[in-house]
């Protein structure tokens, strides 16, 4: 399952719903992760823009990481971080050019947005559609992979 | 990729051919205590406390100890994670251990998991911390720096940087410590500076947040060998987040008075 | 201590610079300064391309390379099982007390160190001693004060 | 101007064989490390001399040869006058004008520099009849003591090459393979791994690269077979790799050699290089398409580089350590390319089984361990030195037949073999057959084959702690049952030794040494505990009176002994007070001396000195 983000700026109001659902996703034991969305203001009034991972062409995440530990899943076309692999070196967080790569210091992980195995939460719990997770069709799929 | 079928302690198990046991072993949830593995490196097979018995049925009953982190498995492996001879091996092991890091928590946890509260051995005559899985030095190598290594040999064996000098080759990443699994190697980040190893850093300071990041040397390295631009390093991930909505916000706004 | 390091290129030139002469770099080095400096570390690991701690690693990692100067003459006590069983122990006791030294040390005027040898495979003559690549067989406690004091 | 065809190297043969014979007499003198040590190189130097001022008919400074070991190191420095044998002993500088003056001119034996058979006490004149050398089987050894070691034409004169020469121009690799898997050799260097089924897993591979290499790195203490066969017959271990190379299809080869060894790498180095002006080595051997360079590595103190996955990395430049070999380094060895790695002695074989075939072979020796074995016999026996004899030979014939028994009639206690790997073996297995399975069953191995005889004097915890402190010495110390148990075992050990055990420690000694040989990475730890479990096995006793009585029976356990002075023996004569460095011993002149406890420090200066044997060590 492959798909992308369709974020409608002007639809979101920032109720962080989505930030939300990704912290509880993203739960160990029982106490919730650090986000790995964030819906920011825009810089114009009732403007907001959920900044979350574009899962980039040739990443600045991947290509900084020295010990392979963050890597494609074919399946949903996410990049992840492997927890175990991963030495928290910084060294994505800190070259990533969008901020997406973040250091939850609770759990103590680095972790970046793994669309949740290919059926991100964070869309399903947008109350106004200003996030909506799209899978791509048949020929659009061939052109992506 | 061949698939092969293992026995373990008597459920039939798939596997891949030639994937190291540890591997499968934990993935079938079953508890393994290893104290020098690390997913981001080789495996190393020092610490020999993943070790399990194997046999096959063409061995006549004859059975191997093997290390898990380092065994490839193969078709009709019959495993025994737990039994008397390898609960006593670990037992040994961790007592061994105690002997030499009897302040080390993890080891103290983990021996009285195996219920040894205290070493049966001599304790070492300056016993320190350091476990000798090299996870450190490990690490270290894979990611390229090749700063630090094991130094002398057998029972003098430590980790220590070059000459004992504060290493050149060291970015100040922090990852040898933060992978350290008894917090032995030591670092501390005061005001904008780094120190390890005895080698001072300084971190580079967000330009819009004025919070401090990764060492200068360890994003110029990224920058040269990683093809990294390097504007990206100038400021932090907030405040790159923050340029992301601005910047989408401006499309937005843009596309919003159009259709207007 | 400063060291004139020009016999270096010869050495790496010898073995190629390639990295794994390693080891037969370095105890040529040795065998020119009667030890590793630590300038000639570095300018080895400068000439192989390999790491500085790497060099490091291999040097203390192997008997025969010694990080501090040795005295201008050796005294090798074998202890090998031959050697052993026929009283090196004794022979040992005999030498460190003529020198006021132990094995492993090098006496303050830098004119004698003294090492112990797993074994010289020189079994047939146990105990052995050699001073100075000499060797002597069938060593008396008596006689082992004898040999070093022969070189003093 | 190379060789080019194995006709070419044939003729060279008989053109070698003919100066090698060219003179009807020949002197050998002994140039092993032993006899170099007692001056050798004079005795060389002596005849050069002498035989330059003299000229004698069908004789000339050519005839002398300086040959590697005889084996009988003790009796050195040697010398030998072929054709009849006439063997001298002990040989100095100033013998030599005799020698040539009686022996080679006059064809006289010269009776006071014969060999005495110490049991009888007659003088025996030819080596063939001194027991040592009768009772032996010299296979690999075969040239030691008869060629110029370091001479390409002496080695080609007495059939050299023509193994290779067979193998390349008449044989497929398969069918060399076939011929060493036949004739059933064993790795000498410790295993006994059959060499034929190494050499094939090798082979079938699939590798565009593979590698030879020859284990050099005797760390064995007491063993010095290798380094005899390197410095005495460097060409015979050559050829055989070269061998080794064809069959399994490698064109590059190592060969890794201890640093204490140097005339080893000497005469090495020089037998390669005339190897490559022959044309033996390099491109295109003997006109075939079989090329070959053999390149030598020196090792740097490192017992554990005696493993072979550990050597291949020191080949490789790097530390020492050893890995897990679930895949074996056949398969995956130096710089993960298959890799056959054998020891100088198995090289040492190959030649002469390629020449005589795998059923002469294995008419030697005993089922399943064919051919022979080398051992250096040393320790507390009357004829040390280094000796070769048929596999199945046993403990009691190479002891007491070779070895002559035991040094000064004192009573035999233990046999160790298999050097840090193996066990001390006690006097009811002297009629052991030595062979590799028989030896394991009983808890010892064959290892390279030193094998150190000890006397009543000897202390069996002693000798456990002596290995235990070597391997922790050696233990690489990547895993914790090596680096930590060995370390454990020895400091258990020292506390028998000073009599501070008990017999809890005794029994926590065999559980933690279990957990060491099984749960080791590599040989060194999974041996590692050997020659304290055989001790404890077959001396129990002895550890239990270090326990129990806190008495050392052999008196060598310095916590446990005391030096006292034999009041009636004691002439008065000083010299112990002399010798002493710790001014523990006081007296007058002519009156029974003293020794004072507290200032004792046990080392044996005193009793080195004293004539009279006045003082008791107990």
């Amino acid at each position: 399952m492959r798909g992308r983000y369709i974020v409608t700026p002007h639809l979101c109001t920032g109720c962080r719903t989505c930030e939300l659902a990704c912290s509880f996703t993203h739960a160990i034991d029982g106490k919730p992760g650090r986000s790995r969305i964030y819906p920011l203001a825009a810089g114009y009034k009732d403007l907001y823009v959920p900044v979350v991972c574009f899962q980039c062409e040739d990443p600045a995440c991947v290509k900084s990481c020295l010990v392979n530990a963050i890597t494609m899943n074919d399946e949903t076309g996410a990049y992840e971080i492997s927890p175990e692999k991963c030495v928290r070196c910084m060294a994505c967080v800190a070259a990533c050019p969008f901020g997406c790569s973040l250091f939850d210091k609770q759990h103590n992980l680095v972790i970046k947005c793994d669309l949740c195995g290919g059926d991100p939460v964070c869309a399903h719990f947008c109350p106004t559609k200003a996030l909506v997770f799209e899978l791509f069709d048949e020929e659009e799929l061939k052109e992506v992979v | 990729m061949k698939p092969v079928t293992l026995t373990i302690n008597g459920k039939l198990v798939r596997a891949t051919q030639g994937e190291y046991l540890l591997g499968v072993l934990r993935r079938e949830k079953i508890d393994i205590p290893a104290l020098c593995h690390h997913e981001a490196v080789e495996p190393y097979g020092g610490c020999r406390l993943c070790t399990i018995e194997v046999t096959k049925p063409e061995w006549d009953g004859w059975k191997d100890y093997v290390t898990s982190c380092l065994y490839p498995a193969a078709d009709g492996l019959i495993i025994q994670t737990d039994s008397p001879q390898v609960i006593e091996i670990r037992r040994t092991i961790l007592d061994l251990y105690l002997a030499r890091c009897p302040e080390a928590k993890l080891v103290q946890d983990l021996a009285a998991k195996y219920g040894v509260m205290k070493t049966s051995y001599q304790t070492v005559p300056e016993p320190n911390d350091c476990i000798l899985c090299s996870i450190c030095t490990r690490i270290c190598d894979t990611m390229g720096f090749k700063a630090i290594s094991t130094v002398n040999r057998g029972h003098g064996k430590e980790v220590a940087p070059p000459l004992d000098q504060p290493p050149d080759a060291c970015v100040g990443c922090l990852a040898c410590a933060l992978n350290c699994p008894t917090n032995y190697i030591k670092w501390k980040d005061v005001g904008g500076t780094r120190e390890i190893w005895g080698k001072k850093f300084e971190l580079i300071r967000c330009e819009q947040t004025g919070q401090p990041t990764i060492t200068r040397e360890f994003a110029d390295y990224l920058i040269a060998n990683r093809n990294i631009n390097a504007d990206y390093f100038k400021i932090k991930d907030s405040a790159h987040r923050t340029e992301t909505s601005l910047g989408l916000g401006k499309i937005a706004q843009w596309t919003r008075e159009e259709v207007k | 201590m400063k060291h004139d390091l020009s016999h270096l290129p010869g050495i790496f030139a010898r073995h190629q610079q390639k990295p794994e002469a390693l080891i037969m770099i370095l105890q040529d080095i040795q065998k020119e300064y009667r030890y590793l400096p630590c300038e000639a570390l570095q300018e080895t690991a400068k000439a192989l391309h390999v790491p500085l701690s790497k060099v490091f690693s291999v040097a203390t990692f192997y008997n025969a390379f010694s990080l501090h100067p040795k005295g201008k003459n050796v005294v090798r006590i074998c202890v090998g099982t031959a050697c052993h069983i026929r009283g090196a122990a004794l022979i040992q006791d005999q030498i460190e007390n003529a020198l006021s030294l132990k094995a492993g040390q090098t006496s303050a005027d830098m004119q004698f160190s003294i090492e112990v040898v797993a074994c010289v495979g020189a079994c047939a003559m146990a105990p052995v001693v050699i001073v100075n690549e000499q060797y002597h067989g069938s060593v008396k406690p008596s006689g082992a004060k004898r040999l070093v004091k022969g070189v003093q | 101007m190379g060789i080019t065809s194995s006709k070419q190297l044939l003729e060279m043969h008989k053109e070698c064989k003919a100066t090698f014979e060219k003179y009807p007499k020949k002197v050998i003198v002994c140039c092993g490390t032993g006899c170099i040590a007692n001056g050798a190189r004079k005795i060389v130097e002596a005849f050069q001399a002498a035989l330059a001022e003299r000229k004698i008919k069908d004789f000339s400074i050519e005839a002398v040869k300086e040959t590697g070991c005889h084996g009988f190191c003790e009796q050195g420095p040697l010398v030998v006058i072929e054709p009849h044998g006439t063997f001298y002993t002990h040989v100095k500088p100033k013998d030599v004008e005799a020698i040539v003056e009686k022996s080679i001119a006059g064809g006289e034996v010269i009776e006071p520099l014969l060999y005495t058979n110490p049991v009888t006490g007659n003088k025996v004149e030819r080596y063939q009849d001194v027991s040592f050398f009768t009772h032996q089987h010299r296979i690999a050894l075969r040239n030691l003591g008869k060629i110029a070691a370091h001479d390409i034409r002496d080695y080609i004169a007495v059939g050299g090459y023509q193994g290779l020469a067979k193998v390349l121009t008449s044989m497929t690799p398969d069918q060399v393979i076939d011929l060493i898997a036949d004739s059933g050799l064993r790795g000498r260097g410790g295993g006994g791994f059959p060499a034929g089924k190494k050499w094939r897993t090798c082979r079938n591979v699939e590798s565009d690269v593979r590698y030879v290499i020859c284990n050099g790195d005797e760390g064995d203490p007491g063993a010095f077979m290798d380094r005899s066969m390197m410095e005495g017959d460097p060409h015979s271990v050559l050829e055989g790799m070269m061998i080794a190379a064809f069959a399994v299809g490698a064109k590059n080869g190592y060969i890794y050699v201890r640093e204490e060894y140097p005339l080893a790498v000497i005469h090495l180095q020089k037998a390669i290089q005339d190897c490559e002006k022959h044309g033996l080595l390099g491109d295109n051997i003997l006109g075939t398409n079989f090329s070959f360079r053999i390149r030598i590595n020196r090792g740097a103190g490192a017992f554990v580089c005696g493993e072979s996955s550990a050597l291949m990395r020191s080949v490789a430049g790097e530390v020492g350590e050893p890995r897990a070999k679930y895949i074996h380094s056949v398969i995956k060895g130096l710089w993960d390319k298959p890799t056959v790695l054998n020891n100088v002695e198995t090289y040492a074989n190959v030649p002469i089984i390629a020449m005589n075939g795998p059923e002469w072979f294995k008419s030697i020796g005993v089922k399943n361990n064919s051919g022979t074995k080398v051992f250096s016999l040393v320790g507390k026996v009357r004829n040390t030195g280094l000796i070769e004899v048929a596999m199945g030979t046993t403990l009691r014939e190479i002891i007491y037949d070779i070895g002559g028994g035991m040094l000064d009639g004192r009573p035999f206690k233990a046999v160790q073999t298999g050097g840090p790997s193996g066990g001390c073996l006690p006097a009811p297995q002297l009629d052991l057959p030595v062979d590799f399975d028989s030896l394991t069953a009983v808890g010892s191995m064959m290892g390279s084959g030193g094998m150190i005889v000890m006397d009543d004097k000897t202390c069996m915890v002693d000798v456990a702690r002596y290995f235990l402190h070597f391997l922790v010495s050696e233990s690489c110390g990547k895993c914790v049952p090596c680096r930590e148990g060995l370390y454990q075992l020895h400091e258990l050990t020292e506390r028998v030794c000073t009599g501070e055990a008990t017999e809890a420690d005794l029994e926590k000694m065999e559980k933690l040494s279990e957990v060491v040989i099984t749960a080791s990475l590599c040989g060194l730890g999974k041996s590692g505990p050997n020659p304290l479990m055989s001790t404890i096995k077959y001396f129990r006793d002895e550890y239990l009176t270090h326990i129990r009585e806190k008495r050392c029976p052999a008196a060598v356990c310095k916590k446990l002994i005391t030096y006292t002075v034999i009041e009636e023996k004691c002439t008065g004569c000083m010299a112990c007070i002399t010798a002493c460095a710790y001014n523990a011993i006081t007296g007058e002149r002519k009156k029974p001396h003293f020794i004072h406890q507290e200032k004792c420090e046990k080392c044996g200066a005193c009793v080195a000195v004293c004539k009279p044997d006045a003082i008791l060590v107990e």
